[in-house]
């Protein structure tokens, strides 16, 4: 393969401590190397920004969800319409693009890798489907174990042997990365309706707790030593009031050690979840004890779900919170129940700056970035496309960069926000070593890619690189806010595995990326129980034969394979 | 050799319990299926070799593949309006490569929902969906509602599998667990076996529909003695059902789908289930047709953002019912080529349609001989999708199966004669370019 | 004499089981009659087996006669396919969907030969 | 004041896509800049000069001084006056789908029949049609939350099935007969016809219709509120549709 050595970089690389140097990258074979040979294709990045390519720990890419929505919004689809060409496929969808379109515009803004947050195992050939055709960026998925009859029997009967076996079992099955838990419990009970109310609320017919099931699910990944953490959508996600649930969630897993060097529990979207108030009356920010948490405790990441006003397309496991919503809006609803394993819903929505629920929202999300201190702690996300879509990616950037840009768009929002939020007091500014931390060197952290090439430029790192048209050492970020956004919406260059597959955010080649699953091997007396109880299972409660269930190797044609042990 | 766990290649239901006997790469015996499955299974007599005729009304030639495949690109990259057809029986693979195919000639990809669920896609436009897979439907359904659809008869193992007489954990009678209700305009094989049988005058079930909607809601008052032929008594007696179920669901048909209102009948039923939900659980769910017909849905929307009837004239996707679907083109017509495959239009659209496709010139895609063969002036044979090739099918509930081979024949797949007519199409289009 | 009637057209198991057979006589079996209640049949005198001709403003079509009782007064049912699309509507009402149901029909005791698939499609070309 | 007149030169069985073909487009332009327009026939590129002759009288700085005068059928030339800001269109003929959708304001006038989704998603201005319209007349796109906002369609002659569907406010005058669902879901529009129709009304929020001839089968999710006089003239007053709490007056002679 060939060789590439990008000159004059001005360089922010969080893992490796690297922040704002001006140096060459060598690329040999896809990989980041020491150094280049002569017959290197040069670019010259003329002391321009560069960041390692982008990573999204949590957005909605693929599957029967982003299918769903695909569907029932065909108004979306003639949305963003870009005609195909030699080279691309056209582009369609604003919140629910095209498989084409989902990889050329993280590409165009020089992400480089995606993770999908919610892979039901029933529909997991699906989302596998989708990746498929993904172009360019390297995908991985996350799948749901919350609402799970296997998961639920096991915790109930106190068998964490067995429990392991059949997470093992759930992201072979799925070919998924991590253990994914939604409304833990509320999916079961949704299956007639209903949900559950807090932490110590039994599921109905399973009665175990939710409490139960994150603190199982938490020490199991632990044993399972899998790359990520638990990646947790809380209970009471929508409702006001609801920062409560979220910091006792918190608490469930704080005496839980990694023994890898990242966060043992991992909460998504909590803009969602750091809600106050008794009611929409009421309803106010609680970002304050969220961020107040997170400043006095490691062991715990989060993920911004930042709104961005306009049109969304809420999608997510928790079924009941989708038709609250839907009722409550009056908009159409789509349900999605997957028999013994979990629930979803899908609802288009409109963001409005006059709506203060909706500046409220708006403001939580920007709050726990900036009022939590370790930039570490708080990965940059819209929850694509449940807060927005994550074309919007660049502005929240500029908004975490600027009080300027905040400012701006504060003017537009309803005036009672600011009685209900904290986000008018808020000075802090973020830099271009945070920005890097918050958009691809943390997200690699969590979701445990560091050592597998992801988020980082160091020396056999993969070759994922943005060069953005921008120079630090000239731009004041602060002010000069849609000159970074503009340059971070079309990287001048975006280089994947080592091949520019983009230019001044144009797609210039497109290659297919690999999709990162995790193997555990679970040696123990619980797997035979386990395989017991799923026969039973298949038998008389689902509507497939075992023997056609599992994702097959033909839908994962580029893995990328970790292997684990439980111990 | 019994091959065990094999999907069943007809209908929406997408039975995956099959157990087929091969002997010798013949089938000799199948089990567990269907009437109509094994019938597919077993096979009929196929279509041996490509043919091609130049008069529509003259006798068909044998040609080789590459003379039929070559003749086929030439026809698609000279069009300026073609219709590409069908893709219900065939696995996913091939339908991406229909999607490709139908950019690189600027046509209308259609598919067979056209005439059939086509207006259930109108009717999620309008309101969504609340659904859920098959299974969760058997473990808990306490009221089942048949809505325009006989699944006697179309979709024979629906009953037993997922609906009616199937055991679930909470629905741990069976038959005994549930209620069963029929809306129809005529008392079907279905009807018989139901507890209730609601008898609605044709064309009528969309005033139904909003009455239910209206007692639900508790504003009986304004609505009239009778309703659609129903009396208000009745309607007031089945909304008490349905409000009372812990899980209900509503499979529905081509009787809501065909009938006047069409799209809108699925739109009210849709909203319908949705106000339920302030009660009980409840679920609804299109009777698919064909075993994969669901799959073109799911592959189509993935690439193009629209579920059906894309038309790529301009070089981007644009979809809009009523002015690009399959009969809205030929009655106007529109279309100066169609290509056709894994659907017969040729038995399925009304007779004016087919005179028009006449018109034009034909190329069929398929194993058999059918109606469309009497009007295609190309006709290819390939392998039978879940038979003698692999794949990916969605069942009626938009889970995904892998489709078994359990025979090894000569014929090319869908695939293989697209990916040919692909290329062809670029090198034809390449060199005029 | 004639009787007015509704026609619908559906899916039958028959029919089902030969759709890669259809230049079958068993196809012509499963799809080619016309369903009716024996008074609807009574009214136009005709015997079960015996040919009608049933007639749209869209089309017209002779085939043969069977009774399902199941049928409500003056609602007629021919399985999907060629003989029912000699008379559904082609008018898709904007919304891409052929009226395939709940179309006025006249039905009436004939003494034509049902047409074959193939007669069918020729009368097309 | 620019006048330029199109006369189809043939008829064709494939649609046009003749968005080009709009006062905001033409205005300003000489004859030989609009025969250089292209009009797509299916996925083929037409130039203007090739479909129509093409004359040319005055000359206009913006759109509300064109007046586009089309003599002959049409039926296959779609889009007519898209997103058209101001002027006027003259059709002697009849036309095909979206003719004036998205329009903005001026005066399209049709001489002939229109194709189904005359005014979709209009936002202004108005249209006239003299004879009759096919299906959606002023509705939106599919899943658009509103169909018409603003603006009048008159059609002279019948309209067929889901008038005004999901009109969100505007005016749509059928002087014959409509065919069913008029007024679907309708959220603040007014529908007058004067003929027959089909199950008005349903789902409507806000708005109002008026059917002046006879209704066959009456939605039956409406409150009957007594009577109400319009130009002197008493009609029942109905108000719904219940099952979506509608506030929507219809009144049925």
């Amino acid at each position: 393969m060939s060789e590439m050595l990008i000159k004059n970089a001005t360089v922010y690389d969080p893992i490796n401590g690297v922040n704002g140097d001006l140096m060459d990258i060598a690329v040999k074979d896809g990989k980041i190397v020491d150094s280049a040979s002569g017959s290197a294709q040069v670019i010259d990045a003329g002391g321009r920004l560069v960041y390692p390519g982008g990573v999204d720990a949590h957005t909605h890419i693929a599957g029967s969800k982003v299918n769903v929505g695909r569907i029932m919004r065909p108004e979306d689809s003639r949305l963003g319409l870009k005609p195909k060409t030699k080279l691309t496929r056209p582009y369609t969808g604003y919140t629910v693009p095209n498989v084409y379109a989902m990889g050329y515009r993280y590409a165009e803004m020089g992400y480089t890798t995606a993770f999908e947050a919610a892979i039901p195992i029933l529909k997991a050939r699906h989302t596998h489907e989708e990746f498929e055709e993904i172009p360019i960026i390297d995908k991985g998925g996350l799948t749901l174990f919350g609402s799970n009859w296997m998961v639920m029997d096991a915790i109930r009967e106190n068998d964490q042997e067995r429990l392991a076996a059949y997470v093992a079992w759930g992201l072979l099955a799925s070919r998924g990365w991590g253990v994914k838990v939604v409304n833990p419990g509320g999916g079961e009970a949704w299956g007639f309706g209903k949900n559950v109310s807090g932490l110590d609320d039994p599921v109905p017919n399973f009665e175990v707790t939710p409490r139960q099931i994150i603190r199982n699910l938490a020490e199991v990944n632990e044993k399972m030593d899998l790359p990520h953490s638990i990646h947790l959508h809380c209970n009471n996600l929508g409702k006001p009031g609801n920062y409560e649930t979220t910091l006792a969630s918190f608490d469930i897993c704080k005496d839980i050690k990694s023994k890898r060097d990242r966060q043992s529990l991992h909460v998504t979207h909590v803009q969602f979840n750091a809600w106050g108030g008794n009611h929409w009356g009421d309803f106010e920010s609680k970002s304050e004890p969220i961020a107040d948490y997170l400043n006095q405790n490691d062991f715990l990441t989060i993920d911004m779900g930042q709104l961005v006003f306009g049109s969304a397309t809420t999608m997510t496991a928790d079924g009941p919170v989708q038709y609250a919503n839907a009722r409550l809006l009056k908009a159409r609803w789509s349900n999605g129940d997957v028999e013994l394993e979990d629930a979803s819903g899908v609802t288009p929505l409109e963001y409005h700056p006059q709506s203060y629920i909706h500046g409220i929202m708006w403001a939580i999300g920007l709050e726990l970035a900036l009022l939590t201190k370790d930039p570490w702690q708080v990965l940059m996300t819209t929850d694509h496309p449940n807060g927005g879509p994550y074309v919007n990616y660049p502005m929240v950037m500029t908004m975490l960069m600027s009080q300027k840009r905040r400012e701006q768009e504060m003017s537009k929002i309803a005036e009672k926000t600011f009685d209900r939020t904290c986000i008018a007091g808020i000075d802090r500014e973020l830099d271009w070593y945070d920005i890097a931390i918050k958009t691809r060197a943390a997200h690699a952290k969590v979701l445990g890619i560091v050592e597998h090439g992801k988020g980082h430029l160091g020396v056999g790192a993969d070759a994922d690189i943005a060069i953005y048209d921008i120079k630090p050492d000239e731009t004041d970020a602060t002010v000069e806010f849609d000159k970074v956004e503009a340059a971070f919406r079309r990287s001048a260059y975006t280089i994947k595995a080592g091949e520019v597959v983009a230019r001044d955010g144009e797609i210039t080649a497109v290659p297919m990326g690999r999709t990162y699953w995790v193997k555990t091997k679970v040696d123990n007396g619980g797997y035979d129980r386990m395989m017991d109880d799923l026969k039973m299972k298949f038998k008389n409660y689902y509507s497939v034969n075992m023997a056609n269930y599992m994702v097959q190797d033909e839908y994962v044609e580029r893995p990328y394979v970790v292997e684990t042990e439980y111990k | 050799m019994i091959i065990k766990d094999v999907l069943c290649p007809f209908c929406g239901c997408l039975c995956d319990d099959l157990a087929v006997e091969v002997e010798d790469n013949k089938v000799v015996d199948v089990k567990h299926a269907c009437k109509i499955g094994a019938s597919k299974i077993k096979g009929h007599d196929r279509i041996k070799a490509p043919m091609m005729r130049d008069d529509k009304n003259g006798e068909f030639r044998e040609v080789s593949y590459d003379e039929a495949i070559n003749e086929s690109a030439k026809i698609l990259a000279n069009s300026k309006r073609p219709l590409l057809y069908g893709w219900a029986s065939g696995v996913c693979e091939m339908m991406k490569k229909g999607v490709l195919l139908n950019e690189e000639v600027g046509g209308i990809i259609d598919n067979t929902a056209s005439v059939c669920h086509g207006p259930s896609a109108l009717g999620v436009h309008e309101k969504g969906l609340p659904t859920g897979t098959l299974g969760q439907f058997s473990n808990r359904a306490d009221v089942v509602v048949f809505w325009g659809c006989n699944p006697v008869q179309a979709h024979p193992r629906h009953m037993s599998r997922y609906s009616v007489f199937a055991k679930g954990f909470f629905a741990n009678k069976g038959r005994r667990s549930r209620k069963v209700v029929v809306f129809d305009v005529r008392k079907t094989d279905t009807a018989n076996l139901a507890d209730d049988y609601i008898q609605v005058n044709p064309g009528e079930d969309y005033m139904v529909l909003s009455a239910l909607r209206a007692i639900v809601a508790d504003k009986a008052d304004v609505v009239p003695e009778t309703v659609g032929g129903v009396p208000k008594e009745k309607l007031v007696e089945v909304a008490e059902v349905m409000k009372g179920a812990k899980f209900g669901i509503v499979y529905f048909g081509m009787g809501l789908t065909q009938s006047r209102g069409k799209y809108k009948n699925i739109d009210n039923a849709v909203s319908l289930i949705t106000e339920l939900n302030a009660h009980g659980k409840h679920s609804i769910i299109p009777m698919r047709g064909h075993y994969n017909v669901t799959g073109f849905g799911q592959v189509c929307a993935w690439e193009t953002g629209f579920v059906n009837a894309v038309d790529m004239s301009r070089g981007i996707p644009y979809y809009n019912p009523g002015e690009t679907c399959s009969n809205d083109l030929l009655m106007r017509e529109e279309i100066d080529a169609a290509f056709v495959i894994a659907g017969d239009a040729g038995a399925h659209f009304p007779a004016q349609s087919i005179a028009r496709m006449g018109k034009v010139p034909v190329i069929q895609v398929d194993p058999f001989h059918n109606p469309t063969t009497e009007m295609a002036n190309i006709v290819i044979p390939t392998k039978v999708s879940g038979v003698e090739l692999e794949g990916t099918a969605y069942r009626m509930d938009a889970v995904s199966l892998r489709m078994r081979k359990l025979v090894d024949v000569d014929f090319p797949s869908d695939e293989e004669v697209l990916d040919k007519i692909i290329a062809k199409v670029r090198e034809i289009k390449g060199a005029s370019s | 004499m004639e009787l007015k009637a509704t026609f619908i057209s559906g899916r039958t198991v028959d029919q089902g089981c030969n759709l890669e057979n259809k230049t079958s006589k068993a196809y012509f079996d499963a799809a080619g009659y016309c369903e009716m209640n024996s008074a609807d049949a009574g009214k136009i005198g005709v015997e079960p087996g015996s040919n009608v001709k049933v007639a749209t403003d869209f089309g017209s079509v002779v085939v043969p006669l069977k009774i399902c009782e199941g049928n409500p007064d003056g609602l007629i049912f021919i399985p999907m396919g060629p003989w029912a699309n000699a008379v559904v509507d082609p008018n898709t009402c904007g919304c891409g969907m052929p009226g395939f149901k709940g179309i006025p029909a006249v039905v009436e005791s004939s003494s034509e030969d049902a047409p074959t698939m193939p007669q069918l499609m020729a009368r097309l070309k | 004041m620019q006048t330029i007149t199109l006369v189809p030169i043939e008829q064709f069985n494939i649609s046009i896509e003749g968005e080009t073909i709009s006062p905001d487009n033409f205005a300003g332009k000489s004859a030989d800049e609009i025969g250089a327009l292209v009009a797509y026939e299916g996925n083929f590129p037409r130039l203007l000069s090739e479909l129509f002759d093409i004359k040319v009288d005055g000359n206009a700085d913006a759109a509300d001084d064109v007046k586009i005068e089309i003599n002959g059928n049409v039926p296959r030339v779609k889009r007519i006056g898209e997103g058209m800001t101001g002027g006027r269109i003259l059709i002697n003929g009849d036309v095909d789908m979206r003719c004036g959708a998205k329009m903005k304001g001026g005066i399209i006038t049709i001489n002939g029949n229109a194709d189904s989704w005359v005014g979709q998603e209009m936002r202004g201005g108005e249209i006239n049609v003299q004879g009759n319209a096919a299906f959606y007349v002023g509705a939106g796109y599919r899943g658009e939350p509103c169909g018409m906002r603003g603006g009048k369609i008159t059609v002279f002659g019948n309209a067929n099935d889901f008038v005004g569907e999901h009109m969100c406010g505007g005016e749509i005058v059928i002087k014959g007969n409509a065919g069913i669902m008029p007024g679907l879901s309708n959220k603040g529009g007014k529908i007058v016809i004067e003929g027959n129709t089909t199950m008005p009304g349903s789902e409507m929020t806000k708005g109002t219709i008026i059917v002046k001839g006879e209704v066959e089968d009456m939605m039956p999710v409406y409150q009957r509120e007594g009577i109400e006089a319009v130009d002197g003239v008493e009609f029942t007053k109905y108000v719904g549709d219940v099952v979506v709490d509608g506030k929507g007056e219809l009144l049925v002679k």
